[in-house]
């Protein structure tokens, strides 16, 4: 479960990107936060993510507040979560498949396991035949579904994505917002910042406005 | 742990990935590092070179004791008595004025100037060699015996012990002066190059970070990285010291001649090559190890 | 025009900005620079004191012509008119036998010896220098003098001339190995730095050729900064020179004193240190050249 | 004005982003690139920028195959256009006001005349208040707008964008495109890859499907 409770964030130069937001967010849930650009979306996600720390508030995530983790924590924390940031933050001097790989070397999963993990992810975004690619290689929706395929792959209890859309067609930005949704099917927790929430019918909405929810 | 040694392999790995990657410049950093260690190296080499002369020409530093020309056999017996009785004196040799004419005879050139002569012109001498042979302890050797009875002269040769010593104190100190001086530079050179693959790996280092990835983690390739650089550094320095004592044994030997002198450059031994290579290792590692505290953070 | 002193400026300062902006890691690298310059530097600042001390101790190289003990004033008139028509003699200096007994008497310790001599024990002599000092002129001049009538013995000193001249060949030998070994290892760091920086910085070089940077404006501020690197890394090293030239004056003072030399460590001239700065400041560029040509192509 | 003849891009690994294709686009025109994920548009816009050559066919700006153009004159080529590339390819060391300084410093613009103008293109696109920040304090949206202000800032004769209204918000992305269809109006030629065709009503439309004209 996440929950905010009344936080804030205020970047170094006085940007108040959130103000004193609460919503909550159970297991296995699914919600769109959307907003005008600035309204703080990315902020948001990332303070779920552990990247940026509340200015003042409480971020819970699975009863856990992330503002009490110790540093050295954090790193296990995150090997939980499959983000999709909203840059995409690809390695542009590895392959695709090292790309997906990257994470579960990380978190020392076996290596032969891994191997057919990564082409599953691969195959899932359509970028089977492109293993061998690096980033520059491929097109701009091409690297956005790259970088989907990277936070799927590690099969995270809870997935963050930002813009993942961005970049594509219509088709393609349907099955992306397609797999997004099965993973939340069989479990997964999903948490999208997105401007495309005809993508996502049904789901439950957070409107921001300036780092507040517009009610 | 098993996913822990297979990390440390990959880390290796990796640092050997990127070694290679850039086979020209890492070829250079090697060989700047190897440049900076062959030099103390190579001062080590001729330093020992030096104390092995010095070890074969001044072992035993002697004081000569010239009895006066008047005095007589019994008062060579006397100081010979409180020789052999001194405790500081380890041996002494009695040269009887007679033996003396009749060696300088013997030798060439003064011949003609010994026979003209109408008596024999050389005192009875002794030559004695001291238990402490530091110049001081034979310098206060010498002023006592300068006192004692009929003794006209002592002649110490610790004045090339002396100057001997002085040179390799110098030898030394300069030495040590290189050796930090360049082992500061290894120091640097690991800690600008890893600062710099830190600097172009920035991308991977934070995506990393992002994805999960302990301090550890990250750290350990560029760890490895440092000392893959020393290491290499190292070996690169014992093939210079290797190659510059072959090359410089002519000249060195023609030098030795000139002055009657044995001075051999031996490679350096099986000891102090596996110090060399651990402590160019250990610098590099250190290098990088400073570089990631200031380029990532204390953590 | 304007603009392109105006962007040579900017280069300048940009570089100036880009060491700045890396202080401790700038400041190793012109540490490793200015040790790896220093050491020729140094070399070479200390040949010179050794050159000044051959010219102090062996400006003139001396043959020495005995005559025959029997020989009378008439085959001493006979060598001294020789040896003034000699081309090759430049000077001859003759000792008469009575002066050079004289003279001994006067020394030291010999006097009881030398009185107490029938006759004159020593030869009549001439101290002669010539105009080609080379050890093989002297040589064959010595061959020449042996043949002369009533000549007893020639004594050359040029085997003292041959072991200096050998020392200083074997100074000069190994300081230009260790210059060109160091002056390859500043070219080899400032490679490796500017190779790393142009890896950190290719985004920008990247961006910038997309907006229409020409290959000049883009490697501009990489060649100052090799410049810096070799011209900072420069001073250093004459302040290293400077530094130990003050440390090492007391021991060399006493060393020098031992072996009754004057041996003055003076620090580099003006000449000399131009020539450091503009030789380090030419290989810093060069290294940044290389390394350009390297990673960003020939054009 | 610009002219494809009969222009193909295969890309090294054998991958044909471009197959034979023909179009002209006159001075002062404005033309919409449209297609699926991987259809090509970035490839035609890096074709015109003079990033990627064609492997065959011409490509013509101004009269000029681009194709025999010797590398030396390509800066001085690529100082006339204006680009927003989709991976925006901003510096992300230097400040906002730095990196639409940029092109400026290049050319060799006047410096004093440079900073009037940089400040004029910040503030056209919202973020006159914002010079100072590196684009990592931007949020997604902000960043997009700094790319636009760097591609207009030389105030050039051509101008690329490649998906300028991604990560953008209607709103911003509506300003986006007003501002970019406002250049044309004055005289510039505008070449756009876009998925979101709507916001430019009443412009010429070209989609590319697998690297050919879809009749
Ligand atoms: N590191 C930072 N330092 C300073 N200000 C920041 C930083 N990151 C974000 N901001 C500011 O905080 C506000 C919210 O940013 P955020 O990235 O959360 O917006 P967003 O809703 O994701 O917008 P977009 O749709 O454009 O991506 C913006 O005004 C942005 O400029
Ligand atoms: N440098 C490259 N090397 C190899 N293949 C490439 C390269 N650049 C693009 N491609 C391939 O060419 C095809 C067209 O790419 P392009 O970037 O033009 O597509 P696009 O229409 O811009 O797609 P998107 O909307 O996803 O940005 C894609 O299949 C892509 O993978
Ligand atoms: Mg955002
Ligand atoms: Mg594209």
């Amino acid at each position: 479960m996440i929950r905010f409770d009344r936080v804030s964030k205020r970047y170094p130069p006085g940007v108040d990107a959130l103000d004193g937001l609460s919503f909550e967010l159970d297991d296995g849930g699914m919600l769109l936060v959307g907003g005008h650009s600035g309204a703080g979306k990315s902020t948001l996600l990332k303070l779920v993510a552990g990247v940026e720390r509340a200015t003042s508030g409480a971020v819970l995530v699975g009863g856990q507040n992330l503002g009490g983790l110790p540093r050295s924590a954090l790193p296990y924390y995150r090997r939980r979560l499959g983000v999709v940031f909203q840059d995409q933050k690809l390695l542009f001097d590895r392959s695709a498949y090292d790309n997906v790989m990257l994470p579960l070397t990380i978190s020392g999963f076996p290596v032969r396991e891994a191997a057919a993990r990564v082409r599953a992810a691969l195959d899932k975004v359509g970028l089977g035949k492109r293993e061998k690619a690096l980033p520059i290689m491929l097109s701009g929706g091409e690297q956005q579904r790259l970088a989907i395929a990277r936070a799927v792959v590690g099969r995270p209890d809870l997935l963050l994505a930002d813009e993942p859309t961005a970049h594509l067609d219509a088709e393609n930005a349907a099955d992306v917002a397609r797999i997004l949704v099965e993973f939340n099917r069989v479990g997964v927790t999903l948490l999208v910042a997105t401007y495309a929430q005809e993508l996502f019918p049904g789901a439950r909405r957070l409107l921001l406005d300036h780092g507040r929810i517009r009610p | 742990m098993r996913a822990w040694l297979h990390h440390h392999l990959l880390s290796a790995a990796l640092a050997w990935r990127r070694l290679a990657a850039a086979p020209i410049n890492s070829l250079l950093s090697l060989l700047a590092i190897g440049i900076a260690l062959a030099l103390p190296a190579g001062g080590q080499m001729i330093l020992a070179g030096a104390r092995q002369l010095a070890a074969g020409t001044a072992t035993t530093p002697q004081i000569t004791v010239f009895m006066h020309i008047a005095s007589d056999q019994a008062a060579s017996g006397e100081i010979r008595a409180r020789l052999e009785k001194h405790g500081g004196v380890r041996q002494a040799r009695f040269l009887a004025r007679e033996e003396t004419l009749a060696r300088m005879k013997a030798g060439p050139g003064l011949r003609e100037v010994i026979e003209a002569l109408a008596a024999n012109p050389f005192p009875d001498a002794f030559v004695v060699t001291v238990r402490d042979e530091t110049p001081d302890a034979m310098e206060r050797m010498a002023v006592e015996l300068r006192k004692w009875p009929g003794v006209e002269h002592v002649q110490l040769d610790s004045a090339w012990v002396r100057r001997l010593d002085s040179l390799l104190r110098l030898g030394r100190t300069v030495l040590l002066l290189l050796a930090a001086l360049l082992g500061g530079g290894l120091v640097a050179i690991t800690f600008s190059i890893i600062r710099m693959q830190v600097l172009t790996q920035r991308a991977e280092i934070e995506v990393s970070r992002l994805l999960g990835a302990t301090e550890a983690f990250i750290r350990r390739p560029f760890l490895y990285h440092g000392f893959l650089l020393g290491l290499g550094g190292g070996a690169i320095a014992w093939m210079l010291v290797a190659g510059a004592a072959t090359w410089l044994r002519a000249p060195m030997a023609e030098l030795a001649s000139l002055y009657d002198l044995t001075l051999a450059l031996a490679p350096l031994g099986a000891a102090d090559s596996a110090l060399l290579l651990v402590c160019a290792a250990g610098l590099g590692w250190l290098g990088a190890l400073f570089s990631l505290r200031q380029s990532l953070g204390q953590a």
